[in-house]
């Protein structure tokens, strides 16, 4: 069964990571995501950088811009994680936009995540039905789930759409904007979190966008089965390094856990 | 073979709409009204009589007498310089501030290079009293100075654009991100035949006005609708997207579109997308676009604002594969010579990125009664101290 | 009473040639030559071809749907701003060059003072191929660098005038100097309705191609060729002439010329002809000038090059004493103000001459159903850096 | 009768100053019209500086400017020709542009003229044809004659009618040109100077514009009855101050006259 269905069924909120594959430093992939895994988080998202995120943040774009002048490709990264799964157990899901993934091939991109021990991926400009037409066969064939973003301007008929497609969990964006952008949720947000509960979706949910700090994970995951982290991290590592990843996640999920 | 976009948003193996779920909304409900709005008769009304009392058209087509006789052939200008705010750009920005209206959009943002699709929007904004927010490459902010002073006083902000070569490409990046934060109130008027479906053909068929008049006026003048050739510059290609569009379908019209070669096609400076570029997706869209082995997108070069770009729209890709049209490259020197030339020829200023159309001459030759017509995208106004610094006038 | 000039040259009291002998040839072979020359049928083809088709013409007239509700009336702007080189003194250039190769002349001089008729000269200059001197006031040039470039970039040679205000006033002796050196291979392109006979006459013909379109323009719009109001800027007096000139005899169409106030009339530093000014001698004609007791010629201020002169055309004079135009004047700031105003209220940057004229609804109340129309003698773009600086935008 | 007509009855050649009243200094006019008369010049011409000089080149411009910023007035001028015929007996002609005078009022100013024995006028921007139709009668009635010019442009017809309208001598500018901005005769001079005195023309003709040394002058009186220095008078005043006037005359006429 793949890892994260796995993960999916335990019944604890999961706290997932991302970070930018490359940064700070080209040679920091494998420490961070042991690190992660070592600290209690339960699904990672590693950022494979583009010239041109055009769904990210400053926080996110800064460090793809670094990652990729740090000499980041996908030849390299995939050469990183070859022997990840000798160590690392959490599900692990790639994170990167379209046209890097176009050129290298799609199906030997997927074939060499099958072989790495990917389990699904995360192509925030590979639109649904684009995948439903020309990929979902070739993701399906090596194992990888292809996760879907809703946000609160989606709409109710396509979010059961989605929830129809979608094979793992859906990725929850909690508020319009891009990465980084928000602060803390309000009304709005408790009220979006309600009416997708509401919704008794196939898929369980994780929500993505302004999670930071204990706080926000908590609302986040009050409904939801879990959180994901992304510009927060990111700005941790910019500031500590990577030495003190404990301490990062020990405040998401409050001293005691 | 159609050069005219497909039901899914094609051209050919270009186009479509690979965006985030976050402009999902917005993209789809342009998807689906786009045709409707734009064929109602109360908009085409409104559209047409804005393009009649305030930008000015029909632009004329200008036989240019003495730039004929030195190349021994007989050449056209379509005098989209003379729109109100000096280039093609504000047919497409008339037409979707119409369209925004109707969509109850009340923020319009955008993005520009040369300064001429950012001064045409705020225009628009302020004629209908829309708050408009504009971004631009910190790089184009300086060398096409005139039009941001332009923007401000039309009430605009202007935004800069400080990530990658702070030129068209990350204005465009920053824009999308404004609409994926501000997805209800906002309308993304997008200034070229790019982005995702349906922007491209929405853009095109708001310039197509370009070649409808073309067709008549040169009836008038020639006693056919039909001239040997018709020459574009490729920014991103909505110029030529207008002055093409109604010869798509009739190859007895050969198109010809033309790239910025930068200082030299292999020079590693350069925005010649057509030749240097590759099959991928930019902004939204598959289509030809300059981009390392990896799939990152390159940082293009032009003396031009307005050519800077690494993509071309993908109508245009669609145009290089299929060879409906050629392609041509020029470079930084030959199109200032080929703009100076212009102005002391004709009396008329081209804006840098038409020089480039300009400068063909020198590569092609043509018929004595071979008739071409060249869109005069824009005026140089916007350009005058890359002018003068060049020549050292 | 009659509006138009007479036979001897003169309107009403204003008018004639008062000529150094040096110039008697080349003024009294214009006068005997210019009205049949223009009404050649070869020429009027020739003439209109170029305003349509190099020009733009006709120039929309455009319904301010958002400045006629500001002020609770019907406002049209007449868009010679849209024009090729961005202000109505091209119609007179094209004109002027067409009749100085029926003249056999080989070299053009012209005076300028925002550019805009420099910038027009130079134009139609490169277009025929001509030779071209500018002359222009050294503070002029700084202020209008713009045009500057644009002239250089045209190929025409622009030659500073250094004495007196440096202006406008001081780069038309330098123009008429050269022509006294020159008579034989240059014309002249006075560049308003002012020097001597037949050049008020001359220039406003040329002009008058404005009001001709307001007439069909408004009965298409309006259902009626007159409007209540036309209201132009006044420097010499050629937009004004141009936009009057249909309607001068006829008394029912309310004529208003807007003259620069500068810092204040009576402040010193203004350029507000017809209220300060006295009848005199300027350049060649009889009309009114700001003058000392002395008769030496005022060096007059106004922050808009193009109408920092301290006379007006001997039409305007005789359209002042006789009543037949009201007169006002707007100081710079209202000017600016005005100006910025409809950038951002119709979003078309005005120059800052035609920005006063669009000031005095501030001073002047109108009726709710008075269809006004304003000439919008030029754009803006030259003026960039003054309006820039002076709202620190 | 006139002085003017009085002088050109002599059979030596004319050699006519001009000057610009006010210049160097504001108290100069009657000491370099003095100066004049003492060393042997046969006729003035006393500019009236004016604004806008546009027929008159830069040094005559710039010496009006300098004038007016002297303080000259049409007034001052008066007052200081006040009592000029007590000791100056040749020819004396104001040269001016018409708008000072038609302010000052044309009847008066010629009765000032009169009053204090002008001879005649020099009016660059009044033409003959207004001049006939509006003012000859209050100029004659003032014993004023007033000078008209040809030019080498000026066609034999209207040549004939400056000659039959003419009361004195006709101002033959030597070439198309503002003042000063000759530097010597060339053949074109030298054959319209002889076309024209084959006319034999009722008014004699006094060359004016370009001459400035013996050479030129005795060029231009070859067939002409005299002929008028402006320019380069006014450059020497400006290099070398009114004291040398003699110095300027003698290079002039030549060393021996
Ligand atoms: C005058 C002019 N021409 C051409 C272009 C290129 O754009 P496109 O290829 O979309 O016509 C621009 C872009 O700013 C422009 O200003
Ligand atoms: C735009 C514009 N308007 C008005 C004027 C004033 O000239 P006129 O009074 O001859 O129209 C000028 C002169 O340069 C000008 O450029």
């Amino acid at each position: 069964m793949n890892r994260i269905k796995q993960q999916l069924l335990t019944d604890k909120k999961l706290l997932s990571i991302y970070f930018t594959a490359g940064y700070p430093n080209l040679e920091d992939t494998v420490s961070i995501i042991k690190s992660l895994e070592r600290h209690g988080v339960d699904m990672i998202e590693i950022g494979m950088p583009f010239s041109d995120p055009l769904a990210d943040g400053p926080t996110i774009q800064d460090s793809s811009t670094k990652a990729l002048q740090n000499g980041m490709t996908t030849e390299i990264l995939f050469e990183q994680l070859q022997a990840i799964r000798q160590s690392v157990s959490i599900p692990l899901i790639i994170m990167g936009y379209f046209n890097p993934i176009l050129q290298y091939g799609v199906e030997a991109f997927c074939e060499k995540c099958q072989n790495i021990g990917i389990d699904g991926l995360i192509i925030p400009d590979l639109p649904m039905d684009i995948y439903e037409s020309d990929y979902r066969q070739i993701f399906e064939a090596h194992g990888l789930i292809n996760v879907f973003l809703i946000t609160p301007q989606t709409s109710e008929e396509r979010i059961q759409y989605i929830d129809a497609n979608s094979k793992g969990f859906i990725y929850m964006v909690s508020s319009a904007s891009t990465t980084g952008v928000q602060v803390g949720f309000g009304d709005e947000q408790t009220s979006y979190f309600k009416r997708i509960a509401d919704m008794n979706l196939n898929n369980p949910q994780i929500v993505g966008f302004g999670i930071s700090n204990n706080m926000t994970f908590k609302q986040a995951t009050n409904q939801a089965k879990g959180a994901i982290i992304g510009s927060a991290f990111v700005k941790h590592l910019t500031t500590e390094g990577i030495d003190s990843i404990d301490k990062f996640i020990n405040t998401i999920l409050g001293e005691c856990h | 073979m159609s050069y005219h976009i497909n039901d899914n948003g094609y051209y050919g193996d270009f186009g479509g709409a690979f965006i985030p779920e976050m402009l999902h909304p917005n993209i789809e409900k342009l998807r689906q009204n786009y045709l409707q709005i734009m064929s109602d008769s109360e908009f085409q009304k409104e559209f047409k009589q804005l393009l009649r009392d305030y930008v000015g058209r029909p632009s004329p087509l200008y036989y240019a007498s003495r730039l004929s006789k030195k190349y021994n052939t007989k050449i056209y200008l379509k005098r989209e310089d003379l729109n109100h705010t000096g280039a093609h750009k504000i047919n497409n920005t008339v037409g979707q501030i119409l369209l925004a209206q109707r969509l109850g959009k009340t923020r319009i943002i955008a993005e520009t290079g040369a300064g001429q699709h950012g001064v045409a929007t705020a225009t628009v904004c302020a004629l209908m009293g829309i708050e408009c927010i504009i971004y631009m490459g910190e790089i184009d902010i300086k060398r096409q100075a005139p039009n941001v002073a332009r923007m401000k006083m039309l009430g605009a902000k202007v935004i800069p654009a400080m990530s990658g070569s702070r030129t068209l490409k990350d204005a465009t990046n920053e824009a999308m991100r404004d609409w994926i934060n501000n997805p209800l109130d906002t309308h993304y008027i997008v200034g070229s035949v790019v982005g995702p479906h349906p922007y491209p053909d929405m853009v095109a068929r708001f310039q197509s006005i370009v070649s409808e008049e073309i067709q008549w006026q040169l009836k008038d003048q020639e006693g056919t609708t039909k001239p040997d050739y018709v020459i574009a510059c490729v920014g991103g290609g909505s110029n030529a997207a207008g002055a093409f569009y109604h010869y798509l379908e009739d190859t007895s019209v050969q198109l010809i579109a033309v790239e910025a070669a930068g200082k030299g096609i292999h020079s590693g400076e350069s925005a010649a997308t057509s030749i240097l570029g590759k099959e991928g997706i930019i902004h939204g869209s598959k289509t030809l676009l300059m981009q390392t082995k990896d799939g990152q997108i390159t940082e293009p070069y032009s003396i031009s604002a307005g050519l800077d770009y690494p993509g071309v729209g993908p109508m245009h890709a669609h145009l290089y594969k299929s060879g409906r049209a050629e392609f041509m490259s020029i470079t930084d020197d030959e199109a200032m010579k080929a703009g100076l030339a212009l102005s002391q020829l004709e009396g008329i200023i081209p804006a840098i990125e038409t020089s480039h159309s300009l400068a063909i001459f020198d590569h092609k030759k043509f018929k004595n009664d071979d008739i071409i017509v060249i869109n005069l995208s824009g005026r140089g106004d916007k350009d005058l101290q890359n002018y003068i610094d060049y020549f050292k006038l």
